[in-house]
């Protein structure tokens, strides 16, 4: 039978190719050893993942969806960039609306920006990460539990998720433990930063003793290297603090320090996430399974084929509506309907080398859950008002 | 000191110096003469090896065909080039610095900076400016200045006289008197008569590509034939 | 009728020297006017302080009859006074045809329009072929003027300075680097062009300048001292110690 | 060479040496005849052919996209051959005309959608213009003062400055998601709604045309043979009565205008503009497809957009490697081919005119195996090279040429080396040859170097 | 407060001293040669790699002097078997050269390094806080830094001002073949400087490296910023570049340790805005995020005013 074909549209050049590639080495795995060896869907027909560059630039990935369309491709994921995914989410709506024959459904596995599925949600587009308000939420909890912190530095990106990351921050501490003060909120440009110790400076005269960041990449690592050698004695919760180099290269000195936020336990792990990642390090050993939700999403897509018996993108839209999954790396995930949102447990995990079993960039380090909350944001208010096509 | 055999060069295809062959002894002024786009400056630029030569150039015996023009010039040649090519955004002093072959003045040089400012003074007063604000004329001894300041010894001063006031043309032919007095062989390209045979031991005319006269300046006033014929007189 | 050209205490220094000390000079319209004096005295920089490429330290011109002195060099131009450049200034990888247009372009009032298009316009491109077929360069007309030979070119560069039908032309040695037939040819192309029109010009070539001009003035260390009729000019003792030197000055040279 | 027989003809006044007409009137007819736009009219109507015929050759959805694209880019890489090519600019901050003519066409359609606007859609590219415009006056004033490494230098202070901006000013830039609108919200045109990218494509390849006219055309007035002038010697200019910097601010504006219009379109196209539209990646983008297709050419640009476009579009999806590529491309053109890829056609012009193709012909006939051996082998041995350097166990297979090849056994490294090394050492043996055939094709003394 | 001004003071010139040893190499080509080499951060780049592979074998030390070396040797290349076939054909020729050759060689570094962050860090020697004040450290390896680029400065200024080699190359631009006919040897002196400016580059890469961070992007980062330098302290001044460097090194760290914004200005001046107004952007402005883009405010208002530069003798 076809192989049912799925757009994989994310940067496989340039400056971001490293976060691409490994998605797509996820995703491959994932359609290999989650579907494509237990048979298939609808009676023997495969995953097939269809690695489509963009660049990170909202206008390739333009094109890669009508190069996605022209090939008869009805599923497309993509994560890197709330940009990006806002531009997808944006174009599959208007596509739909003006080619109802030839529909496309939108799994994105990485993109957190909440407006994704608050006042921009569209009925074609799907999360499974948790979005930014969800994980702030648990990361908040986590810092209001610790009654020795009185004063917090929030800095980020200057850029749509960065503000988004500091206004969820000051809103939620501010609710959760109003005796806390924001001793700095701050944005710097993003990847423009050569050099972070004026931040660093900044931050420890401010005498934080908790930083919450939302920066990724060379951004992350930046800062992050630059409050720890400035001295600053306070751990730093991050968004994506781990994996992609980054693990490694905090090393020793990261220690006990860096905490991610995340969905996915990674240590300890179940015995089948444990299975799962061997597997995978066999095969790729330079890569980890960094993002859980990946395995997530293939897996929900094909029982919701399953469920809907057919390919027909509407039938498959609303069998995954509501769905509800128990994943490889233990917990549940429940497709809210109301947003269409992933509900999932998310965990504080903190860098470090003990306990160790499943670690990041093979440097020994990984990440150990500390905390977790149970599906996280379950009631969390949206602002989504969906237009609903006919089955 | 300067032979050269049989001299060919080429511009692409189009042959410009056909066969050009001629002498210049130690200390001697040697004029060529010729019209305008008769291979004059060619001829310079061939022995200088900016335009490739064919045929054989010999310096005190050496042969120099083939060499690059730096290394020409550090074997003792000297070439003032017409159009005032001067370096327009260095000032004056850089221009005569840029003169030198080493970066500090050795002990055995002919000439000096200040004898350069005493035999024109107009230079002096515009030491610091930068020369492409000199006058045509100034820049034209500028010019002439900065390749005595490589201390050569044999120069090549292909049109001095060009857009000099009458004063300064005779300015020019003392100084040139004043070179090879210090022993310096001169070969003189020149397009106007007067100073060429005022001052040169011999003259040699071109014609198309090669030469058509030889011979003293009295042979040359003698040879009314060749002054019609491959001169403007 | 007012002078086409009047300059009232003109001075210029560069830094701490002064090059241009205190000209007064009238011409009238209509005269060809020779600069002639030693090299490095300031005529070329008086032609530049005139046609407004620098600016005065001290003094006045006066372009019939209106002041110029603050002006641009492109607003003197468009005042009708046009000139040409010692060190050949053309527009080197444009055609032949296209430099002479160019210089004919704002005095036949196209001005920067963006709504016509230079070869539907019959009388312009006319005119500069007439110009070409004037200078000599009419058959060379489709090459660069950068490939142009340095002859050629001092005569392109003559011809952009005339082509606009000023009203007063300025000329920075314009026979220098041609040959003696050459000269010749641009004498008379001078002399024709110049009918009627206002001529200054400077020239070392004594045979040009006392064949064309009706006065001389004699520019020495940026100062006038003689203006007068070529014979009077000739005559001055003080000239001759300055400028002419032992050159026979009624012959020129290389005669 | 010709001095001599200049002192004769300089003498010569409007001789009538060819008869009842003046030489001068010949000179003067010819002239206007080969700038006659008549002349060119052929090449028109075979561009208007072949856009209206290309959707038809290229029907998928993605052909058309990438078509669109193209048309954009050529219009933009267009406007930007006004500065660089035509005036002699060196801007490093183009986009911003493009993305602010971009951004603007958004929130208008924006407009039209929520706030009924009237304005037919094929209006909205030049509404995009006149913001560039807009834009271009005020920065323009400043910027054009001088030229050269200043004007370079400033553009590349604005460009940085206005990229920052639109990361700064969410409202109007709307952050990193950018702006989208909806194209289909306007009156519709002839009965068209711009549902289908085929209808976006017949609109673009309208404007494309209409705009690439009128640059052409512009390059033919007063202005902007000014402006050539200006880039060849600006002081001489204002001698001539030309004011340098008023010259360089009409082709500066001009250029505003038309980037500002491919803004349009690319907001019409693609419905949405982010910060990437404004920043210096597509400034340096545009460059590139000026120069890489030929800045002295009015076709070039347009030449650059398209291999360009395609080389983002269609080659990136066939190998991770093509940013290198490119690279080696850009490099290797500049080396070789510095008047750009129609410099390289161009060249061949003489030969052809002298109907001396065949030599060329034969000369390059044996060339071409060497070649493609030799490009054949180095792709190979930069492909398996970059599959053997990813640490993917058990997945030692490189797909090239639609190939599949094990980079884990010997064979295929010999194989390909021994294309490279043995279609590499033929080329140096034929370079001779061909430098020699290619002299006597176009007849030209010294054309080899 | 005195602590924040203290170390922002440190930081400058530590940010500050790295644009000049970047500057400074390519003061060497730009001012001198014309060329507009926008490879010269990726020669940076490099540096850093090469130091950083070199490290992993024989220690951080000697890469200090290798790897400058090879990325001068690399530079000397480029110019013989490349850009000087470029030369003839003009400036905006080797702008895209090099902005071609930029291109490359980051696509060259992540063939054969990969596109993640290395893990290149400063040695152990110089792994230590130099001093504590006010809780805060100050690494060692900063003031290594420091010494490393006065260094450069002192070095080079004297090079510069005993030789010809700035006055022949700046000559040669224009008229090679006079310049020659006077005895220079000038293809060599070319690729003299550029590998000198490339081996400079290469040095503040080793340097940056571990500081800074080594990945693919390093170059792009720096990207314009050292033309901004070059420009504000004005064309073929060495000083000047100093100076500038210096300048906006402190420019970039005030801006970020003073909180200063247009909502604090209209408090006091008592004006509201609408926080839903579209220009809210502009009245919440602040002074750390605009500090990133405060050099080309200035290399903006110094090209309008000022067009030669702060020290500059020529105009741009
Ligand atoms: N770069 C060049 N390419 C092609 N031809 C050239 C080049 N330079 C000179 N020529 C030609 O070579 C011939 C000889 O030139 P050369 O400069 O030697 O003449 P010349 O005798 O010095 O005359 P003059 O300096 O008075 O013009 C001329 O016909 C000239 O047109
Ligand atoms: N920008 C400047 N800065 C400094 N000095 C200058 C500048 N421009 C000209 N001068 C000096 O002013 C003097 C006059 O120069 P000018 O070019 O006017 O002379 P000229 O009379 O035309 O001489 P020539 O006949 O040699 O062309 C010269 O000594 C020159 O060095
Ligand atoms: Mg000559
Ligand atoms: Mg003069």
């Amino acid at each position: 039978a076809d192989p049912i074909k799925i757009a994989f549209i994310d940067p496989l050049s340039g400056p971001f190719a490293t976060t691409g590639e490994s998605g797509l080495r996820s995703f491959e795995f994932a359609a290999e050893t989650l579907v494509n060896q237990k048979g298939g869907v609808l009676d023997g027909r495969m995953f097939e993942i269809v690695p489509l560059d963009n660049q990170i630039s909202p206008k390739e990935s333009l094109i890669q969806l009508k190069r996605a369309i022209s090939d008869g491709i009805n599923y497309v994921v993509q994560g890197n960039s709330s940009g990006v995914a806002n531009a997808l989410t944006d174009a599959i709506e208007k596509h739909n609306k003006r080619n109802p024959d030839q529909r496309v459904l939108f799994l994105n596995y990485s993109a957190v920006d909440p407006a994704l599925t608050n006042e921009k949600c569209n009925f074609w587009h799907f999360r499974f990460d948790a979005n930014a308000d969800i994980k702030m939420d648990a990361l908040t909890d986590a810092i209001a539990e610790n009654q020795d912190i009185k004063k917090v530095y929030i800095i980020g990106q200057d850029y749509s998720f960065g503000k988004a990351v500091a206004d969820a921050a000051v809103k939620m501490l501010g609710e959760k433990r109003p005796d806390i003060e924001i001793v700095g909120n701050e944005l710097h440009p993003i990847g423009k930063v050569k050099d972070f110790t004026p931040y660093a400076t900044k931050i420890k005269a401010s005498g934080a003793q908790a930083v919450i960041t939302g920066n990724w990449g060379a951004d992350m690592v930046g800062l992050g290297k630059a409050i720890i050698e400035a001295g600053v004695d306070a751990p730093i919760y991050t968004y994506y603090g781990a994996h992609d180099g980054i693990t490694a290269t905090f090393g020793e000195l990261g220690e006990g320090i860096i905490r991610s936020v995340r969905e996915g336990s990674l240590n300890p792990p179940t015995p089948e996430f444990k299975a799962l990642n061997d597997g995978f390090k066999a095969k790729y050993p330079d890569n980890d399974i960094n993002q859980p939700r990946i395995f997530n999403t293939v897996a929900m897509l094909a029982m919701a084929i399953e469920k809907a018996g057919t390919t027909d993108p509407v039938k498959v839209a609303y069998a995954l509506e509501g769905m509800e999954y128990d994943t490889i790396m233990g917990g549940k995930v429940w497709m809210r309907p109301s947003d269409h949102q992933a509900i999932q447990d998310v965990h504080i995990s903190v860098h470090t080398n003990k306990d160790i079993v499943v670690d990041a960039d093979n440097s020994g380090y990984g990440l150990k859950d500390e905390k977790t909350v149970t599906m996280a944001g379950k009631d969390s208010p949206t602002s989504c008002e969906m237009e609903r096509p006919d089955a | 000191m300067l032979q050269v055999t049989d001299l060919h060069a080429y511009y692409g295809k189009s042959h410009i110096l056909r066969g050009v062959s001629f002498d210049v002894g130690e200390g001697e002024i040697v004029s060529l003469l010729g019209r305008n786009g008769v291979g004059r400056s060619t001829t310079c630029k061939a022995i200088m090896g900016e335009v490739p030569p064919v045929g054989s150039i010999r310096l005190r015996g050496q042969e120099i065909a083939g060499l690059k023009p730096h290394q020409v010039a550090h074997l003792g040649i000297g070439y003032v080039p017409e159009n005032r090519d001067i370096f327009p955004t260095l000032t004056v002093r850089q221009n005569l610095i840029l003169g030198m072959k080493s970066a500090k003045p050795k002990p055995g040089d002919r000439w000096s900076m200040d004898d350069m400012f005493e035999l024109f003074s107009n230079l002096k007063e515009r030491a610091d400016v930068v020369a492409g604000a000199l006058s045509g004329g100034e820049q034209q001894m500028l010019t002439m200045c900065r390749t005595l300041m490589g201390d050569p010894d044999l120069v090549m001063v292909d049109e001095p006289t060009e857009g000099l006031s009458p004063l300064m043309v005779e300015k020019v032919a003392v100084l040139l008197e004043e070179i090879a007095r210090r022993g310096i062989s001169i070969l003189l390209v020149e397009q106007k008569l007067t100073i060429a045979l005022k001052i040169s031991q011999r003259l040699l005319v071109m014609g198309h590509g090669h030469l058509v006269f030889e011979g003293t300046p009295a042979a040359f006033a003698a040879d009314d034939q060749v002054r019609r014929e491959w001169l403007e007189v | 009728m007012t002078a086409a050209l009047q300059m009232q205490g003109v001075r210029k220094s560069f830094g701490p020297t002064e090059i241009i000390r205190g000209i007064d000079l009238e011409i009238p319209t209509g005269e060809r006017h020779a600069i002639i004096g030693p090299n490095g005295a300031g005529k070329s920089t008086l032609f530049h302080l005139i046609s407004g490429k620098y600016s005065k330290t001290a003094g006045r011109i006066l372009l019939n009859g209106t002041e110029v002195t603050e002006l641009q060099p492109y607003q003197i131009n468009r005042m009708g006074l046009s000139r040409s450049f010692q060190i050949t200034n053309i527009f080197p990888r444009l055609s032949v045809f296209e430099n002479v247009r160019c210089g004919l372009l704002w005095s036949m009032g196209y001005r920067n329009s963006f709504w016509r298009l230079v070869d539907t316009e019959r009388a312009l491109n006319e005119r500069a072929a007439q110009i070409l077929d004037e200078i000599g360069l009419l058959e060379r007309c489709d090459l660069p003027a950068g490939v142009l030979a340095y002859a050629e070119q001092r005569a392109l560069e003559i011809g952009i300075t005339i082509a606009g039908g000023a009203e007063v032309i300025m000329l920075d040695e314009p026979t220098a680097g041609m040959s003696h037939s050459e000269t010749e040819g641009v004498v008379e192309l001078i002399r024709r062009v110049t009918q009627g029109r206002t001529l200054v010009m400077v020239e070392h070539d004594m045979g040009v300048v006392f064949n064309l001009a009706d006065r001389i003035s004699v520019l020495v260390y940026g100062e006038i001292i003689a203006t007068g009729t070529p014979e009077e000019v000739r005559a001055s003792k003080a000239v001759q110690e300055a400028y002419l030197g032992a050159v026979d000055a009624g012959e020129g040279e290389a005669h | 060479m010709s001095a001599t027989e200049t002192g004769s003809a300089a003498t010569g006044k409007s001789g009538d040496r060819t008869g009842a007409e003046p030489a001068w009137k010949r000179v003067a007819d010819d002239q206007m005849r080969r700038g006659a736009f008549r002349r060119t009219l052929p090449v028109w109507g075979a561009a208007f052919v072949v856009l209206m015929i290309m959707p038809l050759l290229f029907s998928s959805a993605v052909g058309v996209t990438i078509m669109n694209q193209m048309g954009i880019s050529i219009v933009f890489a267009l406007s930007y051959n006004m500065l660089l090519g035509q005036g002699g600019m060196l801007s490093f901050g183009h986009a911003v005309y493009f993305g602010l003519g971009g951004f603007l066409s958004v929130h208008v359609m924006n407009y039209v959608e929520y706030d009924g606007w009237w304005l037919p859609l094929p209006l909205l590219p030049f509404v995009g213009g006149l913001f560039g415009l807009a834009f271009a006056v005020p920065i323009g004033s400043f910027s054009t003062r001088r030229a050269g490494t200043v004007f370079a230098m400033i553009s590349l202070g604005v460009g940085e400055l206005v990229a920052a901006c639109s990361i700064i000013f969410v409202a109007f830039f709307g952050g990193e998601e950018g702006v989208s609108g909806d194209r289909t919200m306007g009156p519709p045109v002839f009965g068209s709604e711009f549902l289908s990218e085929v209808e976006v494509y017949y609109l673009i390849a309208g404007i494309v045309l209409v705009a690439a006219l009128f640059m052409y055309l512009f390059s033919r007035t007063p202005a902007g043979r000014m402006a050539n002038a200006v880039r060849d010697n600006e002081e001489r200019a204002e001698f001539v009565g030309y004011s340098q910097r008023y010259v360089r601010f009409v082709s500066f504006c001009a250029s505003g205008f038309f980037a500002g219009m491919a803004g349009g379109l690319f907001a019409i196209n693609y419905e949405i503009l982010t910060e990437e539209n404004l920043n210096l990646v597509t400034s340096g983008w545009v460059l590139l497809m000026a120069f890489i297709g030929g800045v002295g050419f009015f076709v070039g640009p347009i030449v650059g957009a398209i291999v360009l476009t395609l080389l983002q579009t269609v080659l990136s999806n066939h190998t991770e490697l093509w940013q290198l590529y490119v690279g080696i491309l850009f490099v290797l053109t500049v080396m070789y081919a510095p008047r750009g890829l129609t410099g390289l056609v161009a060249m061949h012009g003489p030969a052809l005119r002298t109907g001396r193709l065949g030599i060329l012909a034969r000369a390059y006939g044996a060339a071409v195996v060497p070649l493609l051996a030799f490009l054949a082998g180095v792709v190979l041995l930069l492909e398996m090279g970059n599959v053997a350097n990813q640490s993917v166990v058990g997945e030692s297979e490189a797909h090239v040429f639609g190939l599949t090849l094990d980079v884990s056994t010997v064979a295929p490294w010999l194989v390909a080396l021994a294309l490279a090394a043995g279609g590499g050492y033929a080329l140096v043996r034929l370079a001779p040859r061909l430098r020699d055939a290619f002299a006597r094709a176009t007849g030209q003394a010294g054309a080899a170097s | 407060m005195v602590e924040l001004v203290i170390f922002s003071l440190l930081n400058g010139l530590v940010t500050g001293l790295l644009l000049f040893m970047l500057s400074s190499g390519l003061t060497l080509i730009f001012s001198m040669m014309g060329v507009l080499n926008f490879a010269h951060a990726s020669f940076y780049m490099l540096g850093a790699y090469f130091a950083y592979t070199i490290s992993t074998y024989v220690g951080f030390w000697p890469g200090l002097i290798v790897a400058p070396l090879l990325v001068g040797l690399a530079g000397a290349l480029v110019e013989r078997y490349g850009l000087r076939h470029v030369h003839r054909h003009g400036h905006v020729a080797e702008l895209i050269f090099t902005f071609g050759l930029a291109f490359l060689i980051e696509e060259i570094v992540q063939f054969f390094w990969g596109k993640a962050t290395k893990d290149y860090s400063a040695p152990e020697l110089l792994q230590f806080p130099l001093f504590t004040l006010y809780g805060q450290n100050f690494p060692a390896y900063k003031a290594f830094m420091i010494l490393i680029s006065v260094g450069i400065f002192i070095g080079l200024f004297t090079v510069l001002s005993r030789t010809r080699v700035g006055l022949i190359i700046q000559a040669a631009i224009t008229h090679p073949h006079t310049v020659s006919n006077l005895g220079h040897n000038v293809p060599l002196v070319f690729m003299g400087v550029f590998g000198v400016g490339s081996a400079l580059a290469g040095l503040a890469g080793v340097i940056a490296g571990p500081a800074l961070g080594t990945f693919p992007g390093m170059a792009f980062v720096l990207g314009s910023i050292v033309f901004v330098v070059i420009v504000v302290g004005g064309l073929g001044s060495l000083p000047g570049a100093f100076v500038a460097s210096l300048l906006i090194g402190w420019l970039q760290t005030f801006a970020i340790a003073l909180d200063w914004s247009v909502s604090d200005l209209l408090d006091i001046l008592g004006i509201s805005f609408d926080s839903e107004h579209v220009l809210r952007d502009l009245w919440t402005l602040s002074l750390p995020q605009v500090a990133p883009i405060l050099p080309y405010i200035l290399l903006v208002l110094i090209l309008i005013f000022r067009p030669r530069g702060l020290m500059g003798k020529r105009e741009t």
